[in-house]
């Protein structure tokens, strides 16, 4: 996928790809193309190649300058992660803070917060983890049960939290907690800050199917954090928590297809080059998740282009995550068959190369971050405008 | 052209012509007229036929302007076909326009192009091209109707069939083999019949778009272009063809789905909407990601369309006929079952759009085949 | 597919199987394969058959002696069936009557009811017509509004049904009306027999998107009926619906599994006789098409095996028929593929071919007699013991 | 045989084998035992083989009694590999029973039949069949490994690799290719280290089954049955075993399914049971369709492997393993999804389930692979 963004970013575009090219060498360049969403391989190398970006101003381009950030535009951020994208840098390791806590505190926090927070993000100097869901609430959200109360100057916190990706390496977590003990479903929550490293607060880490140390438990007793720490208000948790969940998919597709697009030209060659081996079905069905890639394509095009001319992006921008998750899945399926029983071997210590580790983490995209049985939910719902399920 | 053209945002332009198009059909190509249309023969209103292409200037939309047309792009092309096939709309537009047009402005024959195109352009010219035969293949080695050369004139011998409106068209664009290979031949219907001509209306299951069988008997024919030769100008006209059917197929999707969606708003059983019940709500999710991405598949091949590569072209236009007749078919076949009883009954639209997903699913070859070829492109 | 049903019936299996060759001729034997559950093609030779069938002996082969059945035994009647189907014999015009209205009758009626009803069913000399679903109750039954009072000694019925099948055949109704005004959903419900012919009954046909008069609107405006022509008890008219629709599948699937052998032996001709102009995924899906035919027959007959062996069938007879209307349409739209532009055209006056007017027919096989959608409620909730939606 | 027996419906003998099976294998063959024997280079608990072979007498249950087997059919066996499949046991009996055991029953060599069957049947020799090389084939054509008779006796030359249970077994059925065309022979590794015999175990993705490596070179090997013409007796084998995983995949299936619907029952979100919601109970019912088509796919295979044609069994082995594969992939995915984040998780069995899955659809060919065979048995 070649894009040409316009001569308006047409310096700074030459400004990161010439700095990516310069500094994506030796144990980076290595590692090219390693990590994802819910792959934590080589955790330690792509902290580093993060130091690397904060110490060349490529963190939190958008971000205010006050807060160490570079006050860019939209545009010059997607041509950033576009270009990151194109160089296969690694995966960033601190996805958690940049990407979802950083905008929240952005948009919801004090000026005293911004200032504390941000600008440690930046400089990968503290790493964040989210505490949303609870064993008992996944993806409903509003049934949270686990709690804090205000003793004196400080938040008192019991209760558990799970699926807090890479927890054990964070040093703080933003948490949705209860704080009205009476209260039922999306009030009485409140969005607190808690220093990680604390005797009330024990991480469980939770192995994934691929073997991976990936994401954990969080058990709180008697956890405590400063009574200021609060995102928002108190009791206004749920709409705080689903501000940070309300971010335009489509346009942070377009970083994920050049890696579609390099799964599905791998997956395209190696049926070429295994020939008659590949019975004509599969070949057809290669073809089909070829078509689906170069669709996913367009179809961020799209929103990419709303938002340059200013506008709301369409339905497009709704249906992306659904159709790219299942797709993907597709792809995984395909690329093991053309491997056939070669690509069942793995190595010592249950290593796994790139397509195994890609294809079994590639179950969870239509679990986490809104499964697809949701997603079809609000796509009828909010896209098409369906009457919501009556509450029994 | 930016970013933003290419990835199909429209302009304050293309929304407008959108909105007067959908009020023209909405008026013209409303229910009762597709039924009355469908139900005769010739299979469109001659009156309508005449505003399309006279006061809308439709049928020389994307005409080159020396040749009598308005010369817009495909995008704007595209437009007309997606609200055309929203609206069912029976008339000989997309064999005229989006075949007959396409090929005489890919022969290479000037003098061909300034004789016949501005009658097509201005709409006074219903034109059909004459390409597959009773084996209903279109390649290249299904052309068996014979071209000979006696006394400085050709004459066509052969059948040809499965041709859109070629029972009412006023000029036919045959594609022939001759000695040196394929050729592109031009027959005049348009003064009545012609000798060793004889055509036949061909009842289809879709009957929204008419066919006609052509039995050539030694019928004298105008060479268009060169003799031999000319069938990649064809299958080039093949494929920007399949884009604007694709964009036809997309409107069609799209108002099925609306039809479904609207119903399962209203319909309600068991004391609630069905549209609240997930089954039917994320059925139509779906539906919706279908359609979605078959504008997707749309807008990248007249992407290519209005690009001049000719691989980028073929490759795009497989893909997106291949994704928007799986979709379309999905899709009506969808709003079938979430009508119920009522989706079953012939006198209820959902049936229309799920034959028009079908006729159109074969039309220039069906997704299996089209992936078979982008299979070949890729080297599999 | 061949089957042994061992030594107990051979004799009359034999005397089907000559019977059927000695009249399946002429006319009827033109008729090969005609009709279906939803297709009204050639009604008056069918009725012929079926009248050719009572003369036989042939129909109502379990039902008892005294009201002009053979009171023969399940497994008899299986292998008529069999053999029927076997043989291309017309699908019978009269199903609604002997399939549908006569188990219930024989199961619920009184001793007068069926000597009155049942013979005449049986000589073909009365078609029965299904009177359940109304416009704003599709799959509902128990949001029926059709009523029906009891004015001295004659019910008064005013509504309207839809969906009856060749209703403007039938000569009597039976009906599913609310008898109780004031009661909601399946209470006050009772099953009337309506005659037909009377002025408060006015039907109005509807043509189905094959181009078919097959089933119909029934309007009643003070329509009446005898007051004792109730089947089961006045307001248990759900229970005794609800009887009606009870009758296990697996078995009934067995004659329709011949007619699916025969069109994907057809659909494998046909791709077989177009050679190289089928691609090669496309022949890739029929062999997934005959494969579901062949999954489908081991299916039927593990239903069939259980039911000789006294057992009650296993979770196979409930997913038969979700299976087998899912697959048929997927068969239609192959053969519709194979077929390619020829494929397209139809004859004068709209006239189709069996191959069209099975696959559109086929559409309304995922509807009526329970949708797929609520064919997976029946199947998570009473085989899979998943709890009921709850209501709002 | 009855219809009845025909289509399945289980005896009261056959009722009682699984429900002895199953109270085995739920001791013996628990999360924790799959979890512990799956980490290990061997793959199996020693103590639970023998008891499986010379307790349960399952190793030969469907070994002829002049062999040291019980005797018993296919149908039982098929119900034996459904329970384990279902139970995830980790023990070398496919490659032994459904493999090696089969080859010899078909191999026409009553001699070998009767030296080597019997330590198979007592469950004391486990045993492989070794046919496919690097190139992962499962046709006559993927054989390359050489065998040379040098003074009398048989040398072996060549590769084989994805060997079920090679690094363990006592006896090596290997497939080669002589002078006159393929031959089956036999290698005793029960001894201790042959000479220039290299056995490598393979890590695979799916621990529960264990695979290895084996590297020929001049290896004396007994020659079973003729030199030349042996393909017809492995490709038998190879169908019969097609339909055993199959039950194999269908008892994993049914089992995934089980712990998907369970936790639909209890798991409750937006204050419901999931399982009570449209989304999760349709899929639900989806997948039982789906495993109860396998079972009686698997009802089809076991029927073929019982009769004699070979035509038949070639089909049915086909229709069996490429349906069955297909369901177990999907039924387990579906599985995985069911359960949200902790089906994601190593803890968690649905995990076992998929890459179980995953590696079965692989092992003796593909579905796509099997459905092409098909289309040749139909001749399209």
């Amino acid at each position: 996928m070649e894009l040409d963004f316009g001569p308006a970013v047409a310096d700074f575009r030459e400004e990161a790809r010439t700095w990516l090219a310069e500094h994506l060498v030796g144990e980076f360049a290595a590692h090219r193309g390693i990590g994802g969403p819910a792959d934590s391989e080589a955790w330690e190398v792509r902290l580093a190649w993060d130091r690397e970006l904060a110490a060349g101003s490529w963190l939190g381009l958008s971000w205010p300058v006050e807060y160490g950030g570079r006050g860019l535009t939209l545009l010059e951020e997607i041509v950033f992660n576009y270009e990151y994208a194109r160089s296969g840098a690694p995966y960033r390791a601190t996805t958690s803070g940049l990407d979802l806590f950083g905008p929240m505190l952005l948009a919801l926090g004090t000026p005293e917060q911004k200032r504390r927070f941000l600008p440690p993000i930046l400089r990968v100097e503290e790493l964040w983890g989210q505490g949303f869901s609870e064993p008992g609430a996944g993806s409903d959200l509003a049934s949270l049960r686990c709690r804090a109360e205000l003793n004196g100057d400080e938040w008192v916190i019991d209760g558990q939290k799970v699926w807090t990706t890479m927890a054990h390496t964070a040093d703080w977590l933003y948490v949705l907690v209860r704080t009205d003990p009476e209260s039922r479903r999306h009030r009485g929550l409140t969005m607190l800050l808690v220093p990680r490293d604390q005797p009330g607060v024990d991480v469980r880490v939770i192995r994934n199917l691929a073997g991976q140390d990936e994401f954990a438990e969080v058990f709180f007793t008697g956890a405590r954090t400063s009574a200021d720490l609060v995102v928002g208000e108190v009791g206004q948790g749920w709409r705080t928590a689903m501000g940070t969940l309300g971010i335009e998919r489509g346009v942070t597709l377009l970083p994920q297809q050049l890696s579609f697009e390099r799964e599905v030209a791998d997956l395209v060659a190696a049926a070429r080059e295994a020939g008659d081996a590949v019975p004509a079905s599969t070949r057809d069905r290669i073809v089909e998740a070829w078509m689906s890639v170069r669709v996913m394509r367009t179809t961020n095009l799209r929103t990419l282009g709303e938002v340059l001319a200013g506008r709301t992006p369409g339905p497009q921008a709704g249906i992306a995550k659904l159709y790219a998750s299942t797709s993907h899945q597709r792809m995984g399926h395909l690329a093991g068959e053309v491997a056939g029983p070669a690509g069942q071997l793995v190595g010592e210590n249950y290593a796994l190369d790139v397509r195994q580790r890609t294809f079994l983490l590639s179950l969870a995209e239509t679990i986490y971050g809104g499964s697809s049985e949701i997603q079809r939910t609000i796509i009828g719902e909010q896209l098409l405008g369906l009457p919501k399920e009556p509450r029994p | 052209m930016t970013e933003t053209a290419l990835a199909g945002v429209l302009t304050e332009e293309q929304l407008q012509l959108r909105e007067v198009l959908r009020a023209f059909l909405g008026k013209r190509s409303a229910e009762p007229d597709v039924r009355r249309q469908m139900a005769t023969v010739a299979g469109y209103d001659a009156e309508v036929w005449r505003q399309l292409g006279g006061e809308l200037l439709l049928s020389g939309l994307a005409i080159p302007e020396e040749y009598g047309g308005s010369g817009f792009g495909y995008a704007e092309l595209g437009l007309v076909f997606e609200e055309m096939g929203r609206a069912l709309l029976c008339a000989p537009y997309f064999g005229t326009v989006a075949l007959a047009a396409e090929v005489l402005l890919r022969a290479g024959d000037e003098s061909a192009a300034k004789d016949l195109l501005p009658g097509i352009a201005s709409g006074e010219t219903i034109a059909a091209l004459a390409l597959t035969e009773p084996a209903g293949r279109w390649d290249e080695s299904g052309v068996t109707t014979r071209a000979e050369r006696v006394a400085d004139r050709w004459r066509l011998t052969g059948t040809k069939t499965y041709v859109l409106d070629g029972h009412t068209a006023d000029l036919l664009l045959v594609v022939a083999r001759t000695g040196a290979g394929i050729a592109l031949f031009a027959v005049d219907t348009a003064n009545g019949p012609v000798a060793g001509l004889r055509r036949t209306a061909l009842p289809t299951l879709d009957q929204t778009r008419k066919q006609a069988r052509l039995d050539f008997d030694a019928v004298p024919a105008r060479l268009v272009g060169e003799a031999g030769g000319a069938w990649p100008a064809v299958e080039r006209t093949l494929a920007a063809a399949a884009v604007l059917l694709a964009a036809e197929q997309l409107g069609g999707a799209s108002r099925a789905l609306e039809l479904a969606v609207d119903y399962a708003k209203i319909r309600e059983q068991y004391g609630r909407a069905i549209g609240s019940f997930q089954a039917v709500k994320h059925r139509l999710a779906d539906m919706l990601t279908d359609v979605e991405c078959a504008r997707s598949a749309v807008q990248d091949g007249l992407r290519a369309l209005a690009g001049g590569d000719a691989t980028e072209l073929l490759t795009a236009a497989s893909v997106a006929k291949a994704f928007c007749s799986e979709v379309f078919t999905r899709v009506a076949a969808g709003a079938v079952q979430v009508h119920g009883g009522i989706g079953f009954t012939w006198e209820h639209p959902a049936q229309l759009y799920f034959k028009r997903a079908k006729g159109s699913e074969v039309l220039l070859g069906t997704p299996a085949e089209h992936r078979a070829r982008l299979a070949g492109l890729l080297g599999l």
